[in-house]
């Protein structure tokens, strides 16, 4: 059977990271191909909930990147999001979700090679980790056999 | 309680408040909420280690602020949730009034929430011993275990919201499970219903629950969905010191300090 | 049902190397919704667009989702394209293929896969799109200037000369601010106020311009284009019109020993002052603190003389409110007094001065009429010693930054010295010379090579009195820390620039942030320099930072540009990305509860309160409302509501929602 | 038929449940967690609770699911093609320890899905289910099936009947249907003949404490009742009683959608949610708790006897013990039997 | 009361009149100094240039001891040893892993002890009441000389001006002096050259015996036995860098408080100055 591919959302910011990873582009650095970024226009409006979504709808890991602290460009919403996270993370921790698969940083307008790395770290841990099966297993309902409650 | 009976019974009387909100004897030797507006009722009233219930949740309830100014006897974890709702605009000195019942079972009636604050303040909220060690215990579990362990505790629950109902903070007209474009949560109360709706209530409340335990004395299941809330509570200690429910400044989660620290960050 | 048109663009084989442009086409037209779907070179070229233009016509398009470079690169140039063919622009999406896809991975299946799903994640977003109209904030066309110094004067005149009103206030009773104060400047020591005087009578006679000294910000509301100030106008105790500036009252007033601020302390003033000769407007105020009158209830000296009888001792500060669409603050800085230095005995000895006092004595305005003579006896000194970084770059003692000015001015100071001192001896202790600027370097080089100034590379660690002569104890880092002692007769400390007092009280007044040393922030260090975090209050001088003189006028003159800018419309557009909460039907209205923790969250002040009435007027509950103004569209608040009740146009919950399901599901 | 009584040995309980495990039959049976008794898939018979008074939640969950596929959709260029589920799937069960309170309920909610339309999936399931009775020995002070027309040794809904004879005694089984008939044969060994008759000196004894038709009857005339407002200040609003209520059958169907494929479930709702009545528009027909918690109490007592000649209510008395606020429905009945209009 | 006290090597020897004069004005006050058994060196200038674990094990097992001997407070006259003592307490409470070094010594430290050197000692507990004890009014001019430890490091001791100090200036103004203003309040005085460079010494002590005579000092004040001993000690080099004989004499702080309150010269130790003490 074909090597496992490893579905990854990344989550990042109009202003750093996404930048960055433009960046990494032009810069013509080349990353695992197993990544799709959805852009926000800072980490300040990352919901956790859409995290949540993407382990539901089938992703093996998640990347939430943004501006450095100091750099944001809305001045702080970096910071918030960096309270929300500490929470978030540790509640999910809390609660057996693996924090191993959502990888949180900060990537820069002038960090293209530091996108490739993030990228191709998070693939590589996400392999060894293997598909996300103990969550999917809750996740896809319809999938399960007609039973009793 | 005699002095709240007779402070109650004055408070209808000079119409100084139109209802006064406390305990009664309920069946089952339970005690439960009793609505005391006419000054014969106020006999009713009792007080004693069986009343847990966390009035503050009626304070929000449409039917009962329609009533007009409300006086509530209130513990300590009352009154820290009536400063949470007051510090969230939902109540004020001009509609509710405190009559404070000491961890001593003392009654102190206060002038207004300022000095309700200041008397909370005095007590900083602590996590009883059997669930510093209920949360000890699944810390030193596997992240799998833990997964496990939820999955399992979280199964029973049939999504009947007494956990939100029963929760003072809970108070939004309409909650994000009732959110539906697009559905966050899932309706079913399946595996994954359940977990997410638990996990997002946690962070809801996260630097608001005052630990009341509410939500679980509600579940008719006894699901032990206070120890998410513990957890958030803990954690807001150890990374950003704690909080106490206060009516200025701002709430933990919306706001930050610029050197907060975390290990996880690349 | 909607119609979404999808162009993939090879550009050229930067995109079409790597990814099967043609199949991404194709697989996208077989969506749900799409209606059009075709792949082309060059998205970008006049024909591309057309090709969008007409497909947009034909077809009737709904929603475009151009799959080609970075929409940082040319979503402008796509969304006009929408416009121009009667699209709404933001219902154009753009899949990232070049920056994300096609430049970062190897030709094969998985790229173009990866493409397949970039597309599809916003071809099922722009279904959930909706048009937007930019935002049409009114501007109120004048401007206030905060700050009457140079910065303020240049930045002041700049804008009224764009023929947009101008309110210029200014604390002191004179407008002038350091400047004035100064003998000559650097690097061309043209005299300071020669240059400076004939710009501030240009303000007092200009048209536009709308002059309040002696006043200050009590309070300021409402954002970009229309804030509205209350200006107090501190009580300057004479009715301006009638008075004539003839100068009686000052010449008459019996208290006549107050330190003079203008002079450092070197000079004296009455009760009843003109700060300075040459002051805009040159008419007296009383400073109720030391006049007889205000103290003991009598003396009326000036009413007496005063011809026109325009002393008003009962007169009380008024507060006038202005609306204004756009604010400069020019707030300057001050000097860090340096008697947190006992070893240099500042305060203790009287000829120790500062560098700005050494400017008043060098000043031909000065009290000593531009001769160079010590406080102490007058005598003028022979031996003179400058002391660069008297706490600036000083963590220990001072503040860790550089004051930028010093070495110029300490330099300039040498030089004044010795030209005004014939055969005097003069030193500069230094840690570095900081001479970056045109003409700098060569000005330093002139004072140390033709006018012999003794530059020595050390700290000095003490000075005391001895004999009547000053004992300077330093050391030269350039003869291995060889101890250096001189005995001087006169000692100048190059004091650190900081920021003004009450300037952390004026940031908070205005929402404006500041940096740890309470200068101003800019909104960002390199590419905002005059522009602050809140939109319309912009930055000039030495407020944001230790400043030279054309450095403040060039800020200044950025601020004033910014501020035309936006006075040259009249009314702004602003993306429409912003936060909303919503409203529902009644009994709802909103799902708001009003908690209002999002007010803290938002980085701008944008969110405030709205009450929602009955017919009767009566409130039935208080919601949060975002100022379109202010809202910059970071959606903190958005992820933070915990009913979801506020949302963000462009990035709203559901286009967010549908990309992550989009990215992961079959379509 | 006359009904068939036997006698089982205390201790061939295990037995019977053993060779119906050999047969591999599902048996589903009450087990205790968190002090919480709830009906759970039975691997052995160790474990499974006895001398509980009630479960917590009814046993309606085995024909009515809390949650429950009902079809499978997926969308293509020519449109939509649907699977419902196929109802063969669905496995026989043996439903262990029921009270009659609660066996007696599945007739109640059958007429509910089978009023205007008959409800397939509902009805299948319920033909797979056997149910095993267990009469009761104790009640308490929430209890008051006698008031509505039950007992704690009725038969009905059962399909064999087991009442425990005394403290540690014997059982006597009551073989009331072929369903019930079919488990016999499968280990009739153990069913031994008996003549005891008598089971009542050893039921419980629940008193009767207010009259169900005179509810009915004064119903009619209670709709603007003080009474509701009066009752229902309390309540929060929760669902508690709904769902651990035998009779309650609200649901909501909800599609999960994962973009081209999805599922469409039945779950369980309740009345006392705010939200259940809403209306596009904003409009609640049911703004207030008081007019949702008579909307309670009027489905179960009125409503149900004149459309479905049913009551909605078994006595069993789970909400009363569920409820977090003590809205205690005995009390609340005789109450509104016992104030004038 | 009680206090403990830490001599250190100094006040045992070249410095004894320093130790009487402490004790004379503590008993004058009934203040009971009670020295710390089985002391040892606090490591001042030798060790802690050579080997950190070691300046710090010295200091710390003085501070067990204390600990141990059941005193909170200790007086540490020496200038050298006070600095030593406060800089161990603050690393160690700044630096856990440092408890391995008290460990070292097979003692614990908890903490508990606090050091005062000899002005903030003269402050807390005789000042207050100094006032009416004064006998015989200190009526000269002093120059009150502080040194280098007695004030630095200053992030650490945050005792004081490090640059231009003032306490002893206040305190001898309490015993009736009139201290100078002068500008070597702090100005090196050859400390450890002492021994090996008697030439620096004599250079860096004229100064500051110059300008206190040219400012018309009548005694010189110090709370240091190393200042002392350059300065009283080494007078034919500063005589020789002088280019003059200079007598004014050198007086510890308690010594010329002793002598306010009357107490005996010899009981202050007087006599044993090289410089005739003739005030």
């Amino acid at each position: 059977m074909a090597e496992f591919e490893p579905k990854i959302v990344a989550f990042v910011c109009n202003w750093c990271t996404y930048a960055g990873a433009d960046l990494t582009g032009t810069s013509r650095i080349k990353y695992a191909s197993n990544v799709r970024i959805i852009r926000f226009p800072c980490t300040g409006r990352i919901d956790y909930m859409l995290l949540l979504k993407a382990f539901d709808e089938g992703a093996d890991g998640i990347i939430v990147s943004g501006c450095h602290p100091n750099d944001c460009h809305y001045t702080s919403g970096n910071f918030h999001a960096r309270r929300r996270w500490i929470m978030f993370r540790s509640l999910c921790d809390f609660t057996g979700i693996d924090t191993e698969r959502i990888k949180f940083s900060w990537v820069s307008a002038a960090e293209g090679a530091k996108w490739a790395d993030i990228v191709n770290a998070t693939v590589a841990s996400i392999r060894e980790l293997g598909p996300y099966t103990e969550y999917k297993k809750v996740a896809k309902y319809p999938e399960k056999e007609v039973s009793h409650g | 309680m005699v002095d709240l009976i007779k402070r109650a019974k004055e408070l209808i009387e000079s119409a100084a408040v139109k209802v006064v909100i406390g305990y009664e004897q309920g069946t089952g030797n339970k005690t439960r909420a009793i609505f005391v507006e006419k000054a014969e009722d106020a006999d009713k009233l009792i007080f004693d280690s069986r009343c847990i219930q966390n009035l503050a949740a009626y304070i929000t309830k449409k039917e009962v602020k329609e009533k007009g100014k409300m006086a509530v006897a209130a513990t300590l974890p009352v009154m820290r949730s009536i400063i949470q709702l007051a510090s969230e605009f939902q109540v004020n000195d001009d509609n509710l009034l405190v009559l404070g019942i000491t961890p001593e079972s003392k009654l102190i009636e206060f002038a207004n929430l300022v000095e309700v604050e200041t008397f909370v303040h005095q007590y900083q909220i602590e996590i009883d011993e059997r669930n510093k060690e209920m949360l000890a215990k699944l810390e030193k579990m596997t992240s799998a275990e833990r997964w496990k362990f939820w999955i399992d505790e979280l199964s029973p629950c049939f999504k009947c919201y007494a956990c939100r109902a029963a929760c003072p903070m809970c108070y939004c007209h309409r909650c994000t499970v009732d959110f539906n474009q697009p559905q966050w949560i899932p309706v079913p109360s399946h595996e994954l219903g359940n977990l997410e709706w638990h996990l997002m209530r946690a962070i809801h409340l996260t630097g608001r629950c005052i630990d009341c335990d509410a939500c679980y004395n509600a579940c008719p299941l006894s699901i032990p969905i206070n120890l998410l809330t513990k957890k958030m509570l803990m954690d807001a200690k150890e990374h950003f010191g704690g909080y106490q429910p206060a009516l200025k400044g701002d709430h933990l989660m919306s706001t930050f300090k610029a050197d907060d620290k975390e290990n996880f960050i690349q | 049902m909607s119609k979404i048109g999808v162009f993939v663009c090879h550009c050229g084989e930067n995109i079409s190397a790597t990814v099967d442009c043609a199949k991404v086409a194709e697989t996208a037209g077989n969506y749900d919704g799409v209606a059009f779907s075709v792949d082309y070179k060059y998205m970008c070229s006049d024909p591309g667009q057309n090709l969008i233009k007409s497909a947009i016509k034909e077809k009737g398009l709904t929603g475009v989702v151009v799959a080609s470079c970075s929409p940082r690169m040319h979503e402008p140039t796509f969304r006009k394209a929408c416009a121009e063919a009667g699209l709404n622009p933001f219902m154009c999406e753009m899949a990232n293929l070049r920056e994300h896809c096609s430049w970062v991975h190897e030709k094969c299946e998985a790229t173009t896969e990866k493409a397949i799903d970039l597309v599809r994640i916003l071809v099922e977003k722009v279904k959930y799109n909706h048009s937007l109209n930019e935002i049409k904030v009114p501007v109120t066309k004048t401007a206030l200037v905060i700050g009457g110094g140079i910065a303020g004067i240049q930045a002041s005149l700049d804008i009224a000369n764009t023929g947009h009103k101008v309110i210029l206030i200014e604390r002191d009773p004179s407008i002038g601010g350091h400047m004035s104060q100064l003998s000559e400047t650097f690097p061309t020591l043209d005299c300071s106020q020669c240059i400076l005087t004939p710009r501030m009578v240009e303000v007092a006679q200009h048209p536009n311009i709308t002059l309040y000294t002696y006043a200050e910000l009590e309070s300021l509301e409402g954002f970009i284009g229309n804030f509205k100030a209350k200006i107090r106008r501190k009580s300057k105790s004479i009715d301006e019109k009638l008075c004539t500036g003839c100068g009686q009252c000052t010449t008459k007033c019996p208290v006549k020993k107050i330190p003079s601020e203008f002079n450092e302390g070197l000079g004296k003033r009455t009760a009843i002052y003109v700060p300075f000769p040459q002051a805009v407007p040159n008419k007296p105020v009383i400073d109720r603190k030391n006049c007889t009158y205000y103290i003991k209830g009598k003396c009326k000296v000036c009413e007496i003389v005063c011809p026109t009888g325009a002393i008003r001792f009962d007169q009380e500060d008024q507060i006038m409110e202005v609306e204004i669409g756009a604010i400069v603050i020019a707030t300057g800085f001050t000097i860090k007094q340096p008697d947190f230095f006992p070893e240099y005995g500042y305060g203790k000895y009287p000829d120790v001065i500062t560098g700005l006092q050494f400017e008043r004595l060098a000043s031909a305005s000065g009290p000593t009429l531009g001769e160079i003579r010590r406080p102490s006896d007058g005598k003028i000194p022979e031996k003179i010693v400058f002391l660069a970084c008297a706490g600036s770059r000083d963590p220990a003692k001072g503040i860790p930054y550089c004051s930028k000015i010093c070495c110029m001015y300490i330099a300039k100071h040498a030089m004044l010295y010795q030209h005004k001192v014939h055969g005097g001896k003069s030193y500069v202790f230094y840690m570095d010379i900081r001479a970056g600027g045109k003409q700098y370097e060569e000005f330093v080089r002139r004072a140390i090579e033709d006018d012999g100034v003794n530059y020595v590379r050390g700290r000095v660690s003490r000075i005391y009195e001895k004999n009547g002569k000053l004992i300077v104890n330093g050391v030269d880092t350039l003869l291995n820390a060889m101890p250096v002692e001189i005995e001087a007769d006169m000692v100048v400390l190059a004091t650190a620039g900081i920021a003004n007092d009450g300037a952390e009280e004026l940031a908070q007044k205005m929402h404006i942030s500041y940096d740890p040393y309470k200068f101003f922030a800019e909104a960002h260090p390199k590419l905002k320099p005059v522009e602050t975090n809140t939109a319309g209050i912009f930055l000039a001088g030495a407020c944001q930072a230790p400043r030279d003189i054309p450095e403040s006028v060039a800020m200044a003159s950025g601020a004033a540009v910014k501020v035309a800018g936006l006075f040259s419309q009249d009314e702004l557009t602003r993306e429409p990305i912003i936060a909303v909460v919503n409203r529902q039907a009644p009994p709802v209205y909103s799902s708001c509860v009003g908690c209002f923790l999002c007010v803290s969250a938002c980085p701008y002040q944008a969110i405030g309160k709205e009450e929602i009435k009955n017919r009767n007027g009566e409130v039935i509950k208080s919601i949060a409302k975002v100022n379109p103004g202010l809202c910059q569209g970071c959606g903190t608040c958005v992820a933070f509501c915990r009913t979801k009740s506020i949302d963000i146009q462009g990035y709203t919950h559901e286009e967010m929602y549908t990309e992550v399901m989009a990215l992961l599901n079959e379509y | 038929m006359n009904i068939d009584k036997r006698l089982i040995r205390k201790n061939s309980l295990e037995k019977l449940f053993d060779i119906l495990k050999q047969n591999s039959k599902t048996i589903y049976a009450p087990f205790s967690k968190n002090g919480k008794t709830t009906f759970r898939n039975a691997e052995s018979f160790a474990g499974i609770s006895t001398g509980y008074i009630q479960t917590t939640e009814s046993s309606k969950d085995i024909a009515f699911p809390r949650t429950e596929k009902i079809l499978d959709y997926s969308k293509n260029k020519e449109g939509m093609s649907v699977k419902g589920i196929d109802l063969k799937d669905i496995p026989e069960v043996i439903l262990w320890g029921v009270r009659p309170c609660d066996a007696i309920g599945i007739g109640e909610l059958s007429s509910i899905f089978n009023w205007d339309y008959k409800d397939e999936i509902y009805n299948n399931r319920l033909s797979k289910v056997t149910v095993f009775g267990f009469s009761c020995n104790k009640a308490d002070e929430y209890c008051f099936c006698t008031s509505v027309g039950g007992n704690p040794g009725n038969t009905a809904g059962s399909d064999i009947l087991f009442t425990r004879l005394g403290e540690d005694g014997d059982y006597l089984a009551e073989i009331l249907t072929e369903k019930g008939q079919s488990i016999v044969n499968q280990a009739s060994a153990l069913f031994e003949k008996s003549d005891s008759t008598e089971k009542e000196k050893y039921l419980a004894e629940v008193p009767v404490r207010f009259n169900h038709e005179e509810i009915t009857t004064k119903l009619d005339k209670f709709f603007e009742s003080e009474e509701w407002i009066e009752q229902s200040l309390r309540c929060l609003g929760c669902g508690a009683c709904a769902y651990v209520c035998p009779t309650c059958a609200c649901f909501d169907i909800q599609d999960e959608a994962h973009g081209k494929k999805g599922s469409r479930l039945r779950c369980w709702d309740s009345c006392g949610f705010s939200h259940f009545t809403i209306h596009t528009s904003g409009h609640n027909p049911r703004e207030v708790q008081s007019s949702r918690w008579r909307q309670r109490i009027m489905h179960k007592f009125s409503y149900m006897p004149e459309r479905l000649s049913v009551y909605g209510c078994t006595g069993c008395g789970r909400c009363s013990r569920a409820c977090p606020v003590d809205m205690n429905i005995l009390e609340h009945l005789i109450s509104i039997q016992e104030v004038t209009i | 009361m009680t206090l403990g006290f830490y001599p250190g090597c100094s006040l045992k020897g070249s410095s004894r009149e320093y130790a009487e004069s402490v004790l004379a004005v503590a008993k004058a006050f009934d203040i009971n100094l009670e020295e710390i058994n089985d002391w040892n060196c606090c490591g001042a200038t030798a060790a802690h240039n050579m080997n950190k674990e070691l300046s710090l094990a010295l200091p710390a097992r003085i501070l067990s001891l204390a600990e141990k001997q059941g005193l909170t407070e200790i007086v540490v006259p020496c200038a050298a040893c006070y600095s030593r003592l406060t800089v161990t307490i603050h690393e160690l409470s700044k630096d856990p892993a440092l408890k391995a070094i008290t460990e070292a010594n097979g003692l614990e430290y908890t903490g508990s002890v606090t050091v005062l050197n000899i002005v903030q000692m003269l402050d807390k507990y005789i000042t207050p009441n100094l006032e009416g004890r004064v006998v015989k009014p200190f009526d000269h001019k002093v120059a009150c000389y502080y040194g280098c430890l007695l004030v630095r490091p200053h992030e650490i001791l945050k005792f004081d001006r490090e640059e231009d100090p003032q306490t002893l200036d206040v305190l001898m103004l309490k015993a009736g002096a009139t201290p100078i203003d002068w500008a070597f309040k702090t100005e090196c005085c050859g400390a450890g050259l002492s021994v090996s460079r008697t030439s620096s010494v004599g250079r860096l002590s004229g100064k500051i015996i110059g300008d206190a005579k040219d400012r018309g000092a009548e005694a010189v004040i110090v709370a240091c036995p190393m200042c002392h001993s350059n300065l009283d000690m080494r007078r034919n080099e500063i005589d020789s860098y002088l280019g003059e004989k200079v007598d004014i004499p050198v007086l510890y702080i308690t010594q010329a408080i002793g002598l306010a309150l009357g107490l005996d010269r010899k009981a202050l130790g007087l006599q044993r100055h090289f410089v005739k003490v003739t005030v």
